[in-house]
């Protein structure tokens, strides 16, 4: 278990450093110049380059070594948790992103726990009365959500909610998961991906029922819940909690919008910060951050496999 | 299957009505809905709600402000810094200025030396009085390039060693000097008749020195914030910050030397999303806000809302073309592009209900209709033989206009080439909405940039020494170094002149005209600064710096908010 | 062997392995003996059988040594050409020499590609003809196995698992091979079926003077088309000689369970015949029992059995075979 | 190939025409065409095709055509979505966003299928080592959040890309290189190119994984057939039906994302008309003009619902062996 944790992690840590490095690379090449990014707002002649104090400040900075250099300097710092300084606002970007992670962690939790309570029982259901008006509705919803971009659907719900049946109030900023405040946002966080759950919940139960122990069991004249609970739910997990996974994944980097409508202080606000003001060691920060939890989770998903698929454990894996 | 499609059509439709009743959404603000809950106490990262007689002012910012320092002289944290940062000299609502920290001021009859003396009465919320030296201090900090304070130079430059003091080159400015304890005697290198009322704004004014200053000379970090317990000189003291979500709250300052303010609590919440904001206001969750306008604004919340107030201040908005990119460096296609817009268009699609009127020339707001300049052509026949001489009419480079960075701004920007590509056949154009997204080499590339240029206060040279003179940043950046001698000489006489002389005007609208005949700005609104409160606000208003004016009267009717 | 002549076909000590992850998080590596130092040779003309239980590494003898897998260790000969030191650019040119017929029918033909672009495509990548008479290739193929040419155009699902075989057998055919290895060509058909396709195949044999590796479980259709037997147990051989030494005297006790394991159509001697029944499963590949891999099961096995590993060895009569006490 | 060719002459001549062979495909097509919700997206995603190529010809109106005299109407027998706060035709403009999410969506689903397959099948075939780093690399970009990387992405590449288009225009003279919406066009479909072919990579490689192993394959291995004709015709066509219901599903989210983009002001540039930035447009204002806001959304979200039943029907057709209750 430990060795394939580590092995998990061998495969994952390159790739977060390359990511990183290419993102880097984007933003050292493509971005611009951090001194005059930090002083746009002032007389810029005085932050041109040539001038003195120019050419000073870039030194102190370390913006005159070779890329690379800048580079390992970036992930050893990183390493001991120093993300440097925000070009904006010149406060550590560590500070800013405790700030904002455990807020898109509790959201994506949050929605994370919505989405599968909500999610796969009604992918079950939608299973076991195919093609009957429940099978119908749920699907046609799931695929009527699906089809309305998250930025459509936040504000139709606010003023549907809030305005025209005033039943909440404007939902603005965190306030914490049972609050609510936080009715609306975790709603619209969990209505799209809850519609892939429902089809992916709803596909493995039929594909599952299909099956030649599901029929024994059925014709063994069990009643239909313990069937179904007994077994009939643990198979249909895996492909789900996969799918679980990649909801996680997306969540946590903190859905930009969603961030952007309700105001929430997470880190998806903090990547469209770094983007409007160009702020790359702000966003670096944020990617890095992200990518971390995105391993994690990915490293949870691959453990979690075997122990809700026991054929899993006895199986061979390797190339055969 | 066909079951599926019934459901998505029936759902499908429930959403369009439901949304086209979404218009009557815009409830007139006076009628607010009676079966709404209670919910005002449902701000993020506020303590427990407090008791209901309060009187507590929502503010919504539309930004998230991480740095709320005083000395920043620019952003959405300085609009409201009047709330806790008294002026140096205020500005009343009819453009009279009227004693603050400065009780009094007096000129050598040349104009270069100025002396102020500081109101004995005014003290720091920790009960020190507010000294020479502060002043002195603040206005020496706020020169330092580290500081980045973005106006400092509307207000300072001229003062004998300012020059040095923002090259970063002294930390001090010898041109101020402490008399005693409650005056300062200010020299400049030329006669500024007008320097009162230049340095007439919260912007610069005084902090408690020995908190901002540190031993090298440069800002303290944070000093500002709440958790450090500034000194602070306004009618209100903040006791809560939260810099992650924009959020402070300010309570009454018990050592405030003027009338005593009337609201219990001030909250500034951040709220980035208009539409979200706009829903808060409607639902009394929020009482003003300080973003920019929407085209639809008029409608959710009435003339009433986008008002200003009667301040003769405007703030002209233009787009300033840069004269030394192609095509711009040829004045005939620049002509051509000047004539070919018509300002009025612009101006009522993005401002459909005002406030302000249509753009003009730059000094019209000011010095009214009498004896000015006449406004820059819209013709588009002579736009397009203007253009037939252009040496770039074949191989039009692309055009990028920066500073749609609001919807109204955008707005203006997508009639703007419209009206181009109509009357000049312009096809390639592109928006930056802000410019520092733009690489440095691509920052070069931008010909024309959408800006406001303030008068600040009623001074025709004043206007023009900001805006088109070669020394100032707009001609500087904006303008592409724009440089007219003939223009320059004359602003430079015009602002030696006593505000009495008529030359002082003459002079100025002489340079202007000389402007307009280079064609490098496209007049697009000249508008005050907008209120956007709820009806239930009183005695709100703002001046030409956007700031509260008599913040302390700023009052909540109760009665009236929907609860 | 006593033969002295060149034989066309020969494997030596050839051993395929499978390096394998077990457990839920792959913790413990383990390798799967699939081929464990088979040796043989197939003289030209012959037909040699290899029986054996199902997963003891029969078919993948025969994989490998096409160099369908290549072999961990050990050489494959095809008239003294090393085809395991050839890359599989060098080795293209001997393929169409050597073919094979696979089990299942149903799944051995391109299910998106008509019959006669199946047949043409070896033909044509080996240039054996041009596009002008690849056609006219293609039907004789197709009127050897039985199949007239309205086969052309259609696709393999409309065909049944008979015509699908023959399909398979044409398509072997088409690149003029000299060898085939049939990997259990019949043991998915219908019983009624099988007949045919041996008969088919014995007949293309005589015609094109073909050698075949004939793999396969039922011991009665070897002994009917094979001249030669090969039974192997658990990834090794256990004994290998004629037909006849095999049928009528095995040697190894593996081969006389299995033997015994035949119905005999006689059912006066079918009702008395005693019937050697082996005692277990069949063990895994991945941890085979030490010693002899068959002592477990083996009904004479002695302690030495345990420890040491059989030789494969040559008996007085021509016959190989690898155990201790035979 | 050439024997297809001279075989079909051999049928015209020998088989008659109710023994024509009916092929796969035809078959999954046929089966298609049996489901009324795929028949039905189908008829959707041809009349949006229709209107993304003649949609402009066909327009009472110019799309950019601003007429402020009637600004912000409602729907009316002029303008049939009435007209936005410009006064330009909002039907004009729906129909021009047809044809920018059309053009982005194809491009994106052909070039990064085309990106997919290449590499899951190299992938696949191959094997081992070049499999390894092949799918290393693909988890990662899967594994990161698509906008987020897509807005870094088109923040980072725009600076670039511009001064490129510029260089091409400096020594071609051409002045397609000057077109701001072919900037955009291209940097919106390169940045959900970049995020979007690593579905199909993996798909395909799972797919040629199992192909692989397929007898047909073997067989086509040992009559010595050359690689590439193994990869292009034994596995390719075999593993290519989850990929082609990848597309259609796929087409549905490039939309999304360019809308995506486009509404956060990174995609396709005003005036130039999306979806993306018509909601945006839309949602600052929907209180009072509804219209602006649900016309591109309705649009957006029947054309995402279509590709999806559409990648349903294809699921359905192409993998006949799934179970049907």
């Amino acid at each position: 278990m430990i060795r394939f944790i580590l092995l998990r992690l061998l495969r994952w840590l390159p790739g977060v450093l390359l990511l990183l490095l290419i993102v880097y690379a984007l933003m050292f090449y493509g971005g611009g110049d951090p001194i005059q990014i930090m002083f746009s707002r002032e007389a810029t002649d005085l932050f041109q380059p040539g001038n003195p104090r120019y050419e000073a400040l870039k030194d102190k900075m370390g913006l005159n070594r070779p890329f690379l250099v800048q580079f390992g300097d970036y992930v050893w710092k990183a390493a001991q948790g120093d993300l440097g300084l925000s070009l904006a606002d010149g406060r550590p970007v560590m500070e800013s992103i405790s700030a904002a992670f455990p807020i898109t962690l509790s959201i994506a939790l949050a929605a994370t726990a919505i989405i599968a309570l909500v999610g796969i029982p009604l992918g079950v259901i939608a299973a076991l009365n195919q093609n009957h008006w429940p099978d119908n509705l749920i699907l046609g919803g799931a695929l009527f959500f699906w089809g309305i971009p998250t930025f459509v659907i936040a504000p139709l719900l606010m003023v549907l909610l809030c305005l025209q049946f005033p039943i909440l109030p404007v939902p603005h900023g965190w306030t914490g998961v049972f609050t609510v405040n936080a009715i609306i946002p975790l709603t619209v966080a969990a209505i799209r991906p809850m519609a892939i759950v429902i089809r992916q919940a709803r596909s493995a139960v039929l594909d599952v029922l299909s099956e030649d122990y599901i029929r024994t069991a059925r014709a063994k004249g069990l009643p239909e819940w313990v069937t179904i609970t007994k077994h009939a739910l643990r198979p249909v997990l895996t492909p789900v909690v996969t799918q679980m996974g990649v909801v996680m994944t997306n969540l946590l980097a903190g859905s930009l919008l969603l961030e952007i409508v309700f105001g929430i202080p997470g880190i998806g606000r903090l990547i469209r910060d770094g983007i409007l003001n160009n702020d790359y060691s702000l966003l670096l920060g944020c990617v890095l951050v992200v990518l971390t939890m995105v391993t994690l989770t990915n490293l949870l998903v691959d453990i979690s496999y075997p122990l809700l698929d026991p054929r899993l454990k006895q199986a061979q894996r390797g190339d055969v | 299957m066909r079951r599926i499609s019934s459901v998505l059509t029936v759902l499908l439709i429930a959403v369009f009505v439901l949304s086209a009743c979404g218009s009557p959404a815009a409830v007139p603000a006076e009628n607010p809905p009676t079966n709404a809950p209670a919910a005002t106490e449902a701000q993020p990262g506020q303590p427990a709600a407090p008791a209901a007689a309060e009187k507590i002012l929502t503010i919504i910012s539309p930004t998230v402000n991480k740095d709320l320092s005083p000395l920043r002289g620019g952003g959405t944290a300085v609009r409201f810094l009047s709330l806790w940062w008294a002026p140096t000299i205020q500005a009343d609502r009819t453009g009279n200025f009227t004693p603050a920290v400065f009780a009094s001021w007096s000129s050598s009859p040349d104009f270069k030396v100025w002396t102020f003396k500081i109101d004995p009465k005014a003290v720091f919320s920790d009960g020190s009085p507010i000294t020479a030296d502060d002043v002195k201090g603040t206005w020496e900090l706020s020169t330092q390039p580290l500081t980045k304070h973005q106006r400092v130079s509307l207000f300072l430059s001229g003062i004998v060693g300012y020059d040095e003091a923002v090259a970063g080159n002294a930390t001090t400015l010898p041109g101020i000097v402490v008399k005693d304890a409650s005056t300062l005697e200010i020299t400049l290198k030329a006669p500024d008749p007008v320097l009162f009322k230049r340095i007439a704004t919260n912007l610069i004014g005084p902090v408690k020195i020995s908190q901002a200053r540190g031993a090298d000379g440069q800002e303290v970090a944070d000093w500002w914030h709440a958790d450090n317990k500034p000194a602070v000189s306004g009618p209100y003291m903040p006791v809560l910050m939260d810099i992650n979500t924009g959020y402070s709250e300010y309570v009454p300052n018990p050592y405030w030397w003027g009338p005593k303010p009337k609201l219990d609590r001030i909250k500034i919440v951040a709220v980035e999303d208009g539409a979200t904001a706009a829903l808060m206001m409607q639902k009394g969750q929020a009482d003003i806000n300080f973003s920019n306008d929407l085209p639809t604004t008029f409608d959710q919340f009435g003339p009433e809302y986008v008002g200003t107030n009667e301040s003769p201040d405007f703030v002209i908005q233009v787009f300033w073309i840069n004269g030394s990119v192609p095509p711009m460096d040829d004045i005939n296609c620049r002509t051509a592009l000047v004539m070919a817009v018509n300002s009025d268009e612009m101006f009522k699609a993005s401002h459909p209900h005002g406030p302000g009127v249509a753009g003009t020339t730059l000094l019209k707001p000011i010095l009214g209709d009498k004896e000015t300049n006449q406004p820059p052509m819209n013709n588009p026949d002579d736009a397009r033989a203007a253009f037939a001489q252009c040496k770039y009419k074949d191989a039009m480079p692309k055009i990028y206009v920066a500073g749609t960075s609001n919807p109204q701004a955008e707005l203006a920007a997508q009639i703007l080439v419209e009206q181009w590509r109509q009357v000049l056949g312009i096809q390639e154009t592109e928006f930056v909405p802000a410019m520092d997204k733009l690489s440095v080499a691509d920052q070069g590339k931008v010909q024309v940039f959408r800006d406001d240029v303030g008068t600040r206060f009623a001074d025709a040279p004043t206007m023009l020494k900001n805006s088109v003179h070669s020394g100032s940043g707009n001609a500087q950046s904006k303008m592409g170094n724009y440089n007219n001698p003939d223009v320059d000489r004359l602003i430079d006489e015009a602002l030696m002149l006593d505000p009495t002389d008529p030359n002082r005007n003459l002079k100025a609208l002489e340079a202007e005209k000389l402007v307009m005949t280079d064609y490098v700005y496209i007049p697009w609104v000249a508008e005050g600064p907008m209120m956007h409160h709820m009806p239930w606000v009183l005695n709100f208003a703002k001046n030409y710096d956007w700031q509260i004016i008599d913040p302390w009267n700023l009052d909540l009717d109760l009665t009236k908010r929907p609860q | 062997m006593t033969s002295t002549s060149q034989p066309l076909i020969r494997a030596v000590n050839l051993v395929k392995y499978f390096p394998v992850r077990l457990g839920a998080y792959g913790e413990k590596k383990a390798i799967v003996h699939a081929v464990d130092n088979v040796s043989f040779e197939i003289q030209a003309g012959e037909t040699l059988g290899l029986v054996g239980e199902s997963g003891c590494g029969k078919s993948t003898t025969g994989f490998t040594f096409l160099q369908l897998h290549r072999p961990t260790s050990g050489k494959c000969y095809f008239k003294d050409i090393d085809l395991t030191a050839l890359s599989e650019n060098e080795l293209r040119p001997f393929r169409r020499k050597i073919q094979i017929i696979f089990q299942d029918p149903y799944s051995t033909l391109n299910p998106r590609m008509t019959i006669g672009a199946a047949l043409a495509e070896p033909i044509l990548a080996h240039k054996l003809a041009t596009k002008e008479t690849v056609t006219e290739r293609v039907v004789t193929l197709l009127k050897d196995v039985g199949l007239s040419e309205k086969a052309l155009n259609r696709y393999p699902h409309e065909f049944s698992g008979g015509q699908r075989q023959r399909i398979c057998i044409a398509r072997a055919l088409a690149c003029e091979p000299e060898f085939i290895v049939c990997d259990e060509p019949i043991s998915a058909l219908d019983v009624s079926i099988q007949a045919q396709i041996i008969n088919l195949m014995q007949d293309l044999q005589e015609k094109y003077n073909l050698t075949y590796l004939f793999i396969a479980h039922d011991l009665s259709v070897v002994k009917h088309i094979c001249n030669r037997v090969g039974v192997m147990y658990l990834g090794r051989m256990a004994e290998m000689g004629t037909k006849e030494q095999i049928f009528a005297e095995p040697k190894h006790p593996y081969t006389r369970a299995l033997l015994s394991a035949v119905p005999v159509p006689n059912p006066h001697i079918e009702k008395t015949r005693k019937r050697q029944v082996l005692a277990g499963d069949v063990p895994s590949a991945i941890e085979p029992p030490s010693g002899c891999h068959f002592h477990p099961r083996c009904p004479i096995a002695v302690d030495r059995c345990k420890t040491e590993a059989p030789e494969w060895r040559q008996m007085d009569d021509g016959r190989w075979v690898a155990c201790h006490k035979a | 190939m050439a024997p297809a060719s001279t075989i079909k002459k051999l049928t015209d001549d020998g088989v008659t025409a109710d023994e024509k062979a009916i092929g796969i495909w035809r078959d999954s097509f046929d089966r298609l065409l049996k489901n009324k919700m795929a028949v039905l997206s189908i008829a959707v995603v041809v009349i949006l095709f229709f209107f993304a190529i003649f949609g402009p010809y066909l327009t009472p109106y110019d799309f950019l055509k601003q007429d402020l005299s009637i600004r912000g109407q409602p729907p009316s027998a002029d303008h049939w979505l009435g007209t936005d706060n410009l006064g330009r035709d909002v039907l004009s403009r729906v129909i021009y966003g047809a044809r920018t999410a059309t053009l982005v969506s194809l491009l994106v689903v052909v070039l990064s299928s085309l990106i997919g397959v290449v590499v899951g099948s190299i992938s696949g075939y191959f094997g081992g080592k070049v499999d390894f780093f092949l799918m290393w690399f693909t988890d990662l970009n899967m594994a990161f959040p698509n906008l987020v990387l897509g807005v870094v992405l088109a923040v980072s590449l725009r600076p670039p890309l511009s001064r490129w288009m510029e260089q091409m225009y400096l020594s071609t003279l051409n002045p397609v290189f000057r077109q701001s919406s072919l900037l955009d066009l291209a940097l919106v479909i390169v940045v959900i190119v970049l995020v979007a072919w690593c579905p199909y990579a993996r798909l395909l490689r799972s797919q040629v994984m199992a192909v692989r192993n397929y007898n047909y394959v073997l067989a086509a291995r040992a009559l010595g057939l050359p690689t590439f004709t193994i990869v292009t015709k034994y596995i390719i066509p075999n593993a290519i039906g989850p990929v082609i219901v990848q597309m259609s599903a796929g087409m549905g989210s490039a939309m999304l994302t360019e809308s995506a983009l486009s509404f956060l002001g990174i995609g396709i540039q005003p005036p130039i008309p999306s979806w993306g930035n018509m909601i945006n447009e839309g949602l600052r204002q929907w209180t009072s003009a509804p219209h602006l806001l649900m016309a591109p959304a309705l649009v957006l979200g029947l054309m995402t619902v279509a590709f999806s039943f559409l990648g349903d029907g294809l699921n359905d057709a192409l993998n006949p062996r799934q179970w049907k209750g």
